[in-house]
C-alpha cells in the first residue's frame, strides 16, 4: 500500500469517540496504523456532539500545534480549509480511487475546491422513525406511512396510555423531528433550497408554514417532561413501551441493542413520515491539518487510507449504528436495518433523493444551523407561537446568520 | 478555650432547633450525593428499570470497578486511575502558586499600602469577572509564543493568572483586619518586609488560607476547560477524562459508571475540605492588642 | 568633617527607604504585569475582534459597530441577559444568606462540625459534569421529587419546574446554592473566627441578644467577607456555564440561556467570533457598571484596624 | 436595691493551674466595692465571671439573692467597662455609645441627648463621628467609660477604667464616677491601680493575691491596720516601709531598736498587749510619711523622736521629696518637704513618728495585733 | 551617643486637622525625655514618627544629625513600647520577646539567655510558653515591655508603658527603667501619665497640648516654674489651686487677699518686681501642699501665715487626707495630715506657704515674671 512503512511517523488524532463501542472502534483504527509502523496520539475531547472538541481544535490551531487529524464534519471541513489548515490528500484519493468508491454527495463534502482535504467514516441515516411493535399492538396502531397515519396512530397510542412520541427536548432533538417533517411536506427539491441554499422565499413560503404547523402539532404527542431529556432516556422510553415512536439517527441503534433487544424486530425501523425513498444523511469524517514533520505526514497519510479501508468500515459501522461510506461494502454481518439503510443509500444515490442533514450541520454552516436552532427551539417549547411569524423569523435568522 | 461561654444560646430548646437545623440542611444537601452513590451501585439494568431513589436491586460494584480501571476515556480504556496523577501534577503547583502570590498580593494591598494601592487592587478585582471564554485564544496564542504550548506548566501558568485575583481579593480582605500595631512593632524588631510575613502574618491566616485552598484546589481539581484546552494529550487532567467518560455521543450511557467516576474524581476534593477543617479555629489576635 | 561624615552615612539610609518603599511595589508588580497582558490586554482583543466580521476564527478587518447591532437584535440574547438579571440576583441573595446562617449555626460550638462542614463544602467539590445528570433526575417530574411524593400517596403535588419555560431558570438557582452556599458558609466561617471576642462580650454585656449582636457588631465586621463573598458569587453567577449546561443547557428552548452560554455557543460552537466578543464585551460592560460603584463605595480610604 | 454575693468561687482556666480560688465577696446594695491586686491575680478574671462572661468554673454568684451563676450576661443587667475597652470597631463613637440605649429601645430623641450628655461629661462630645481606629488611647478608653455609664444597670463593673488617662482628667474622671455613685446609688464594682483612686472612691477594698482574697476593709482599715505583709507593702505609694528588728527588753519596757548606717540609733518601744518576746525577730512596718522633715511642734507628742540620717538618694516629686535611707540594712524611704533639701551622702536631720508603726511576724507575714488594746496598731 | 532632633514637625492625619503642629525638640544624647499632655495631644503621634511608623507631613527628624524623615523603621534602631501592647499574637511570650533578637542573627543561646534575663526582670518568667490571649492586661503590658528591653537600641520609646501596672509592680518597673538608663545611657522618650514617674524619671519633660510644646524644662522648673496656667495645672496630683485675686495696694505695697467664706481673710505679699497694677486681676496658683495643718516651727519663716478655714470635703488618700476648701469662691485642695482630723462643715487651722506661689495672667493664662529677681516666682 501506500504508506512507506519504513519512516515510522505519528499522527494526534482528535476526535470524540470515548464511549464504549466508538473508543473500541478508534482502538482498532489506532491498532491498524499501528500494523503499518506508525503511532498513533489519542487525543479524545468528549461532549457536545464535538462542541468541546471544536473549541480545544481551534485554539490548537491558534497555538500553532494543531492535530495531524481531527474529525470535522459537514460544511465546517469547508470553513478549516478556506482558512488553509488543511493538507491535501489527493496522492491517496487517486491511488484508492475515492472517487468511485465514495458516493458523490459524500465526496462533495470532503473537497474544498476539488481536492481532499478530510475522509469520511460513515453513513448515518438521521430520517429513522423507530417503532415498538408492543405498544403499537396493544394501542391496535398501524405503522403510519404519512402525516395523516402519523396523526392516527399517535392519537390511537394516546389513548392506549401510551406517550406516542418519544422525545427529548434538546434544541437538536427538536430540530430532528422538524427536519424529518420539513422533508415531507417541502419534499426533495424545496428542502434542498430553503436549507442548503438558503432561499428566502422557500424559508417563509407556505410550505415552510405547514411543516411548522404540523411541527407544532408534535407537541401534542410528546410527554410534559420531554423538555432537557437526552435522547438516549427518550430511547429507554420507547423500549420499555412507555412511548410509542421515536424520530431519531440511526445510533439509536446502540441503546436498542444494549438493551438486549434487536434493531428490525423487537424495535421496527421505518422512515419517518412521507420520507421513504429518502436518505437524509449525516456523515462523521476526518479532516487533516498541514504539518511541518514529514514523517508525520507519512502517518497522516497512512491514517486516511485506514479509514476507509473495508476492514474499518465495517468494525467501526457496526459499532456505531451507521453503515460504510464505501459503496461497495460487504453488508452481511450487519442488522436489517443498517441493511435497509445501505439500500436507500444507494437507492437515493441514484435517484437524487440523498439529502444533507442540516440538524447535523452537514447542509449549512454552524452559524445558519444554530440560527435555525434558535427559532424552532423557541417555537416548540412557546406554546402561542406563531406559525407564519417564526417562518418570516426562520428566513431572517438564516440571512442574518450569514 | 478562652470563649468557652461565648457566643451561645443558652436555652436547651435554642440548641436543639440549632441542630435539627443543621441537620434537616445537610440532609437536603446529601440528597443528590444519595442518588450518585445508590446509582453507582446499580446494575445498567437496574437504572434503566428502576426508580433513582430506590435502593439497588443487587448491590454491584461493577460500576466503580470498571470507572476505577476499564472504563473508556479514548482509545484507551484504563479508567480514571491513570489520570490522578496527571491532576495532580498539575493542581499542586497552581494551587500554591497562586495562594502564595495572593497571600502576598493581599498582605502588600492591605498592610503595605502606598499611593494608589487601592486602584490597583480594584484593577485585579476585575479580572475576576472576565469570562474565560474570552481569553482561550489570544491565551493560546500567548502560550504558543512562549512556547508553553500544551504543556503542564503552561496548564499551571494559566490557572495561576486567573486564580491571583481571588486569592488576592480573599488575602487581602482577611489582613484588613489585622491590627496594624503589630506590623509596626514588627518593622521596629527589625522584621523586613518577608520576614514579617513569613514570621507573623501568615501564622495568622489559618482559617483564609484553607478558604483559599478550599476555593483554589477546587477550582483547579474540577476545571475542565483550561484543562481540556491548554493540556498536552497526555498529561489531560482528570476531568477531560471524566468528561470523556460521562459524554457519549452515539453510545450506551452507563451511569453507574458515571457517578462512581464523579465521586472517584471528587475524593481528593473532599480530602483537601476534611482537613482543612481543623484551620478554622477560633481567635488567635483575640487579646493582641487594647481597643 | 561633620559634614562628610554625614553624608557618608546617609547612603545607607537612603538605600533602605527606597528598598522598604520599593519592595511592595516589586512583590506586586508581576501580578500586575500578568494581569495587565491576561486580562486587559486580551480584555482588548475583544474588543477588537467585537469589532470585525469574525466568524471562524479571528480575523482582523474592521467593520464597526455590526456585530453589536445583531446581537441587540437577538432575542435570544435579551432572554440571556434578563436571566442573568434574574438568576444573579436571586443566586448571590439565597447563597449569602444560607452561607451566613450556616456558618453562625456552625459557629455556635457544634459537636460535628467538622462533619457538618464537609456536608456543606461536598457539593463545591463533584463536578456538575455528574452532579448535573442527579440534578436533572432529582428535578425531573417524571423521574424525581414529583413521583417521589407521588408515590408516597400525594398525588396532588407538583414540581415540574424544569421543565416549565418560566420556572426552570428557579431550578438553576436552587442546584447553583447548593452547589454554592458551601464555600460561603467557609468564608464567613473565617471571618467569624478571626473576630475578636471581646467585642461580643461587651455586647452582651449591652444586652443584646445573639441575633442582634450577629447583625449589628459581627455582620458589619465581616463587611470585608460580605465583599469577598458578593465577588465569588457574581464571578460564579456571571460565568454559570457547566450548571446551565448540565441542567437545562439552556432550555427549555432557551428560555435559562445566560450570557456565558450565548457567549461560549457563538463564539466556538456556532463560529460567530465577533458576536461571540461583542456578547462578551457587554457582559464585561454589565459588570463594570454594577461593580464599579461597589468597588468605589467599599475601597474608598476605609480601614478598620 | 442590688446586693452581689460571691460564694465559693474558683476559677481553673487550665486544668491543675487554679486561678482564682475560693472567692466570698459580699457586696452590699449601693455599694462601691475596689478590687485591687497584682497584676494577673485574677481582677479581671473575677470581673468577667460576676458579668457572665467566664464561665464558673466552682461556686455561686447571687445578684439580689438569686442565683445568676449560669445566667446569660444580657440578662444580668451589668455593665463593665473593659481593660481592653473593646469597642465596636465597625460604629462611630455615638453608635458605640448609643448602641445599649437603641437595644432597650429608647426613644430616639432620649438616645440622643443621653449620648450627648455623656460625651460632653467624658469630653468627647468633639469625636462621635470617629471609629475607634482613629482614637487616640485614652479616647478610646472614655468612649469605653462612656457606654457604661450612658446605661442604668444593677451593677457596674469598671476595669481599670481610667489607666490611660492624664492626672488631670483622672481626677475629673474619679470626681465623676463619684458623684454618679453618688446620685445612683448604683453597686459598683471596680479595679484600679491607682492608690488615690482606691482610697478615695471605695466603700469597702478587697487585695487579691494569687486568686484569694488577703483582705477586705474599707480603705482606712487597709491602709492603716493591713492584715499582713502582702497587703501592707501592696496598698501605699510609696509602698511601706519594712524594717527588720529585733525585740528588746529594759526596765522601761520592750523595744526595738532603728539602727542607721551613719550611727544615728533611735529605739522605738513596743505597744503595750504585743505577745511579742524577747530577741524574737519582728518586722517593723512604718509608711514613708513617718519620715519626715523636723517639725518641732509635733516632738513633744508620744511616740515621735528625732535623729540624723544619711540620705543614699533623693527622689524629688514635686511636692514632697522622696529620700532613701538604710536603717538596720534596710532601704527606707522617707517623704520630706522639698523645702528642707536633702543631699544625696549627706546627713539630714529627720522626724521619726511611729504612732502609726505596725508589727509583722517575719515568717507567717501576718500582722501582731495589740491584745485588748485596738489602740495599740 | 545619639541626640535626636526633631525640627518643625508637623502631622495632618485628615486634610484641615492638625494633629500636630510644627514640634521642635532637642533631645540630647542620653537624655531621658519625658512626654506629658492630655489625652489626644498628639504624644503617641509623635513618638510613631520618631519610630518611622507614621509618615511625617513637613518637617524633618535628625538622629544623630542624620536625616531619618523618611528611613525605615528597622534602619533607625529604635525600640518601641506600644500603647496598645501589639504583641504577636500568633507566638507565646518567649518568641515575642525573642523575636527581634533572631531578627538580629543573635545565637541562640545567647538569645536564650537575654530572654531569661529580661523576663525575670519582669516577673513573667513562669509566663513564657503562654500566648498573648492568655495573660492579663498587666503581663501583655510587661511582655511588650521585655519585648524593647531584650534588645540595645539607640533611642528607646516607651508610650505610657506601666500604665496597667499595680502601683508596687510600677515603681520596680520605674526603678529598672531609671537604672536601665543609668547603665546604657540610652536616649530615652517616654511617654506617661504619672506625676510621680514623670518627676523621678526625666531629664526633661516637655508638657504638650493639642499637638502643641507648651514647656520643655527639667522636672523642678516645670513643676515650679510652669510657663502658663495649662502647665501649672497639668503637672502635679492633686492639682495646683488657682485662685482669682485682685491686685491692692496700702503703704506697705502690693498684696492681694485670700478670702474664706467662714470669713478668714489672709493677705498675701506680691513679690518685689512683678509687673502688675492696682486693681488688676490675677490668678493665684498655689499648690496643694501650700495648704497644711499648722507646723509651729514654720509659721515664723516668711510668707507663712496661718488660719481657720471651713472645711467643704475631706478626701482621705492614706498618707494625706485632701480637705476642699473655697477661698475667693474657688475650689482648693488642701492637703493635711491624717492626724490633724479635718472634718466637712467644722473649721480647721491651716498653715499656707505662700513661698512658692505663682502668679498667672488671667487671660492670656501666662505666668507673671518678677522682673530681675528670679527667687520671687
Ligand atoms: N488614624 C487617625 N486618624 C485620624 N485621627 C487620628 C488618628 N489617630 C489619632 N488621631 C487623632 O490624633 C490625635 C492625637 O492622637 P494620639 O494617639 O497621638 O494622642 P495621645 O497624645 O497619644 O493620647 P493618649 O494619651 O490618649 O494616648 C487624637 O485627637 C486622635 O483622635
Ligand atoms: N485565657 C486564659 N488562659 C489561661 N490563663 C489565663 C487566661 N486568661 C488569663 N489567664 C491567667 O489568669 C491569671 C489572672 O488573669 P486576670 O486577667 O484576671 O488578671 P488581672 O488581675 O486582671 O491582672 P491585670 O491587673 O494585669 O489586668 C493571669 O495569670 C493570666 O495569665
Ligand atoms: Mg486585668
Ligand atoms: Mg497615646
Amino acid at each position: 500500500s501506500v504508506a512507506a512503512q519504513a519512516h515510522a511517523g505519528e499522527v494526534e488524532v482528535l476526535h470524540w469517540w470515548t464511549s464504549g463501542g466508538e473508543a473500541k472502534s478508534a482502538a482498532v483504527l489506532a491498532d491498524m496504523l499501528k500494523a503499518r509502523g506508525h503511532g498513533w496520539k489519542d487525543f479524545a475531547v468528549a461532549g457536545g456532539g464535538g462542541e468541546s472538541a471544536m473549541t480545544v481544535l481551534k485554539t490548537r490551531a491558534v497555538a500553532g500545534t494543531p492535530p495531524a487529524a481531527a474529525q470535522i464534519k459537514g460544511l465546517d471541513i469547508q470553513e478549516w480549509a478556506k482558512l488553509g489548515f488543511l493538507t491535501e490528500l489527493d496522492s491517496v484519493a487517486a491511488e484508492e480511487n475515492w472517487d468511485t468508491t465514495l458516493p458523490g454527495v459524500v465526496t462533495q463534502v470532503m473537497k474544498y475546491n476539488g481536492h481532499y482535504v478530510a475522509v469520511p467514516v460513515n453513513v448515518h441515516r438521521v430520517n429513522w422513525l423507530w417503532i415498538n411493535p408492543k405498544a403499537f399492538e396493544k394501542a391496535g396502531a398501524q405503522i403510519p406511512k404519512n402525516w395523516t397515519e402519523f396523526v392516527a396512530a399517535a392519537e390511537k397510542l394516546q389513548a392506549a396510555g401510551i406517550v406516542p412520541l418519544a422525545h427529548g427536548g434538546q434544541p437538536w432533538q427538536d430540530a430532528t423531528v422538524f427536519e424529518a417533517i420539513a422533508l415531507e411536506v417541502l419534499g426533495v427539491e424545496d428542502y434542498r433550497k430553503a436549507f442548503v441554499q438558503h432561499d428566502a422565499a422557500t424559508l417563509k413560503g407556505a410550505k415552510m408554514v405547514e411543516a411548522l404547523e404540523r411541527f407544532a402539532e408534535v407537541r401534542r404527542f410528546i410527554d410534559k417532561d420531554s423538555a432537557g431529556r437526552d435522547w438516549n432516556l427518550a430511547t429507554g422510553m420507547l423500549l420499555r413501551g412507555e412511548a410509542g415512536m421515536q424520530i431519531m439517527g440511526d445510533w439509536a441503534k446502540g441503546e436498542i441493542s444494549a438493551a438486549g433487544l434487536t434493531p428490525g424486530k423487537d424495535i421496527l425501523c421505518v422512515a419517518t413520515p412521507g420520507t421513504e425513498g429518502s436518505f437524509t444523511f449525516n456523515i462523521d469524517s476526518f479532516a487533516f491539518f498541514k504539518l511541518k514533520n514529514d514523517t508525520d505526514k507519512a502517518a497522516q497519510q497512512a491514517l486516511a487510507s485506514t479509514i476507509l479501508t473495508p476492514e474499518f468500515q465495517e468494525v467501526f459501522n457496526l459499532n456505531k449504528g451507521s453503515i460504510p461510506v464505501r459503496l461497495d461494502s460487504d453488508m452481511s454481518k450487519f442488522d436489517s436495518c443498517a441493511q435497509d439503510s445501505m439500500a436507500t443509500f444507494k437507492s437515493a444515490n441514484e435517484k437524487g433523493t440523498l439529502i444533507p442533514s442540516w440538524s447535523h450541520g452537514l447542509a449549512t454552516t454552524s452559524q445558519v444551523q444554530g440560527a435555525l436552532y434558535d427559532v424552532l427551539t423557541k417555537f416548540f417549547n412557546d406554546k402561542k407561537a406563531d406559525a407564519v411569524a417564526t417562518a418570516d423569523l426562520m428566513a431572517r435568522a438564516v440571512q442574518s446568520a450569514q | 478555650m478562652r470563649n468557652a461561654a461565648l457566643l451561645s444560646w443558652q436555652p436547651r430548646l435554642g440548641r436543639l432547633f440549632i441542630y435539627a437545623t443543621l441537620i434537616a440542611v445537610a440532609a437536603l444537601y446529601l440528597i443528590p450525593l444519595w442518588v450518585v452513590l445508590l446509582t453507582s451501585f446499580k446494575t445498567s439494568a437496574d437504572i434503566r428499570s428502576g426508580n433513582l431513589l430506590s435502593l439497588p436491586d443487587v448491590w454491584v460494584l461493577e460500576g466503580w470497578i470498571k470507572a476505577w480501571g476499564t472504563a473508556c476515556t479514548g482509545v484507551s480504556c484504563d479508567g480514571i486511575r491513570g489520570y490522578f496523577v496527571n491532576s495532580t501534577v498539575m493542581v499542586l503547583p497552581a494551587v500554591a502558586l497562586s495562594t502564595l502570590l495572593g497571600a502576598l498580593n493581599g498582605y502588600v494591598l492591605s498592610l503595605w499600602r502606598f499611593k494608589g494601592s487601592e486602584l490597583l487592587f480594584g484593577l485585579l478585582l476585575f479580572g475576576c469577572f472576565i469570562p474565560f471564554q474570552v481569553i482561550l485564544l489570544p491565551m493560546a496564542q500567548t502560550l504558543g509564543w512562549l512556547g508553553l504550548a500544551n504543556s503542564t506548566a503552561g496548564l499551571v501558568l494559566v490557572h495561576v493568572i486567573y486564580g491571583l485575583c481571588f486569592t488576592t481579593l480573599f488575602y487581602r480582605n482577611f489582613y484588613q483586619a489585622l491590627p496594624q500595631e503589630i506590623i509596626k512593632a514588627a518593622r521596629l524588631d527589625g522584621a523586613g518586609f518577608f520576614t514579617i510575613f513569613w514570621r507573623i502574618v501568615l501564622p495568622l491566616s489559618g482559617p483564609i488560607t484553607m478558604v483559599t485552598l478550599i476555593w483554589q484546589f477546587t477550582a483547579i481539581w474540577n476545571d475542565f476547560l483550561f484543562g481540556v484546552v491548554f493540556s498536552a494529550g497526555d498529561n489531560q487532567p482528570m476531568t477531560v477524562a471524566l468528561n470523556n467518560l460521562v459524554n457519549t455521543t452515539a453510545g450506551v450511557k452507563e451511569y453507574n459508571v458515571d457517578m462512581a467516576a464523579a465521586v472517584l474524581a471528587a475524593l481528593p476534593t473532599l480530602l483537601v475540605y476534611a482537613v482543612a477543617g481543623k484551620y478554622f479555629v477560633r481567635g488567635l489576635t483575640a487579646g493582641a492588642i487594647k481597643g | 568633617m561633620i559634614l562628610a561624615q554625614t553624608q557618608t552615612a546617609r547612603r545607607p539610609v537612603r538605600l533602605g527607604l527606597t528598598l522598604e518603599h520599593v519592595l511592595p511595589k516589586l512583590v506586586l508588580a508581576p501580578s500586575l504585569v500578568l494581569a495587565l497582558v491576561c486580562i486587559y490586554g486580551y480584555m482588548a482583543w475583544t474588543g477588537y475582534i467585537s469589532l470585525t466580521p469574525s466568524s471562524f476564527l479571528p480575523m482582523y478587518e474592521l467593520s464597526g459597530f455590526e456585530q453589536y447591532q445583531r446581537l441587540l437584535e437577538n432575542d435570544r440574547w435579551r432572554v440571556a441577559c434578563f436571566n442573568l438579571a434574574l438568576f444573579g440576583g436571586l443566586f448571590i441573595g439565597a447563597c449569602l444568606l444560607v452561607g451566613v446562617l450556616l456558618a453562625i449555626l456552625l459557629d455556635q460550638r457544634i459537636r460535628a462540625e467538622g462533619a457538618l462542614r464537609t456536608i456543606y463544602l461536598y457539593p463545591m467539590a463533584i463536578s456538575f459534569i455528574v452532579t448535573g445528570t442527579a440534578w436533572k433526575w432529582i428535578l425531573n417530574p417524571s423521574l424525581g421529587l414529583e413521583k417521589l411524593v407521588h408515590d408516597f400517596g400525594f398525588t396532588s403535588f407538583e414540581f415540574s419546574w424544569l421543565t416549565d419555560p418560566d420556572k426552570a431558570i428557579y431550578t438553576l438557582v436552587m442546584a447553583a446554592v447548593w452547589q454554592s452556599s458551601g464555600f460561603v458558609m467557609a468564608m464567613f466561617l473565617a471571618g467569624l473566627r478571626g473576630i475578636d471576642s471581646s467585642i461580643i462580650k461587651a455586647a452582651q454585656l449591652d444586652g443584646a441578644s445573639l441575633p442582634r449582636i450577629y447583625w449589628r457588631i459581627v455582620l458589619p465586621c465581616l463587611r470585608p467577607v460580605f465583599f469577598s463573598a458578593v465577588m465569588v458569587l457574581s464571578h460564579i453567577a456571571i460565568k454559570s456555564f457547566d450548571l446551565v449546561t448540565a441542567l437545562t443547557a439552556g432550555g427549555p428552548g432557551y428560555s435559562t440561556d445566560l450570557p456565558a452560554l450565548f457567549m461560549y455557543a457563538h463564539a466556538f460552537t456556532r463560529g460567530q467570533m465577533g458576536l461571540g466578543a461583542a456578547s462578551a464585551m457587554m457582559m464585561l460592560a454589565g459588570v463594570l457598571a454594577i461593580l464599579v460603584p461597589y468597588l468605589y463605595s467599599e475601597l474608598r480610604g476605609k480601614r478598620h484596624a | 436595691m442590688t446586693s452581689l454575693s460571691i460564694c465559693n468561687v474558683g476559677k481553673q482556666y487550665q486544668k491543675g493551674a487554679t486561678t482564682l480560688e475560693n472567692i466570698n465577696l459580699e457586696i452590699r446594695s449601693g455599694e462601691f466595692l475596689i478590687l485591687v491586686g497584682p497584676s494577673g491575680c485574677g481582677k479581671s478574671t473575677l470581673m468577667n465571671m460576676i458579668a457572665g462572661l467566664e464561665s464558673v468554673s466552682s461556686g455561686q454568684i447571687l445578684l439580689n439573692q438569686q442565683d445568676i451563676t449560669h445566667a446569660a450576661p444580657s440578662q444580668r443587667d451589668i455593665a463593665m467597662v473593659f481593660q481592653s475597652y473593646a469597642l465596636y470597631p465597625n460604629m462611630n463613637v455615638y453608635d458605640n455609645i448609643a448602641f445599649g440605649l437603641q437595644i432597650r429601645k429608647w426613644p430616639k430623641d432620649e438616645i440622643d441627648a443621653e449620648v450627648q450628655r455623656v460625651a460632653k461629661l467624658l469630653q468627647i462630645d468633639h469625636l462621635l463621628k470617629r471609629k475607634p481606629a482613629q482614637l487616640s488611647g485614652g479616647q478610646q478608653q472614655r468612649v469605653a467609660m462612656g457606654r457604661a455609664l450612658a446605661r442604668r444597670p444593677k451593677v457596674y463593673l469598671f476595669d481599670e477604667p481610667l489607666s490611660n488617662l492624664d492626672a488631670k482628667l483622672r481626677v475629673e474622671m474619679r470626681t465623676e464616677v463619684k458623684k454618679l455613685h453618688q446620685r445612683l446609688g448604683t453597686t459598683i464594682v471596680y479595679v484600679t491601680h491607682d492608690q488615690i483612686e482606691a482610697m478615695t472612691l471605695a466603700d469597702r477594698i478587697a487585695v487579691m493575691k494569687d486568686g484569694v482574697i488577703q483582705q477586705l476593709g474599707t480603705p482606712q482599715e487597709i491602709y492603716q491596720q493591713p492584715n499582713n505583709l502582702f497587703v501592707a507593702s501592696f496598698i501605699g505609694s510609696p509602698a511601706m516601709n519594712f524594717i527588720p528588728v529585733t525585740v528588746q527588753h529594759t526596765a522601761q519596757g520592750r523595744f526595738v531598736e532603728l539602727k542607721d548606717q551613719s550611727g544615728t540609733c533611735l529605739q522605738l518601744a513596743l505597744p503595750a498587749g504585743l505577745a511579742v518576746k524577747t530577741d524574737q525577730q519582728l518586722v517593723l512596718g512604718l509608711r514613708p510619711e513617718a519620715f519626715s522633715e523636723v517639725q518641732p511642734h509635733k516632738l513633744s507628742q508620744a511616740q515621735v523622736q528625732q535623729g540624723e540620717f544619711l540620705v543614699e538618694m533623693t527622689e524629688p516629686t514635686g511636692p514632697d521629696t522622696l529620700t532613701l535611707l538604710r536603717i538596720n540594712g534596710a532601704e527606707v524611704t522617707a517623704r520630706v518637704a522639698p523645702q528642707a533639701n536633702p543631699q544625696a551622702g549627706a546627713k539630714l536631720p529627720l522626724m521619726l513618728d511611729a504612732s502609726q508603726a505596725l508589727f509583722f511576724d517575719p515568717v507567717s507575714g501576718e500582722r501582731l495585733r495589740a491584745l485588748a488594746q485596738p489602740a495599740a496598731a
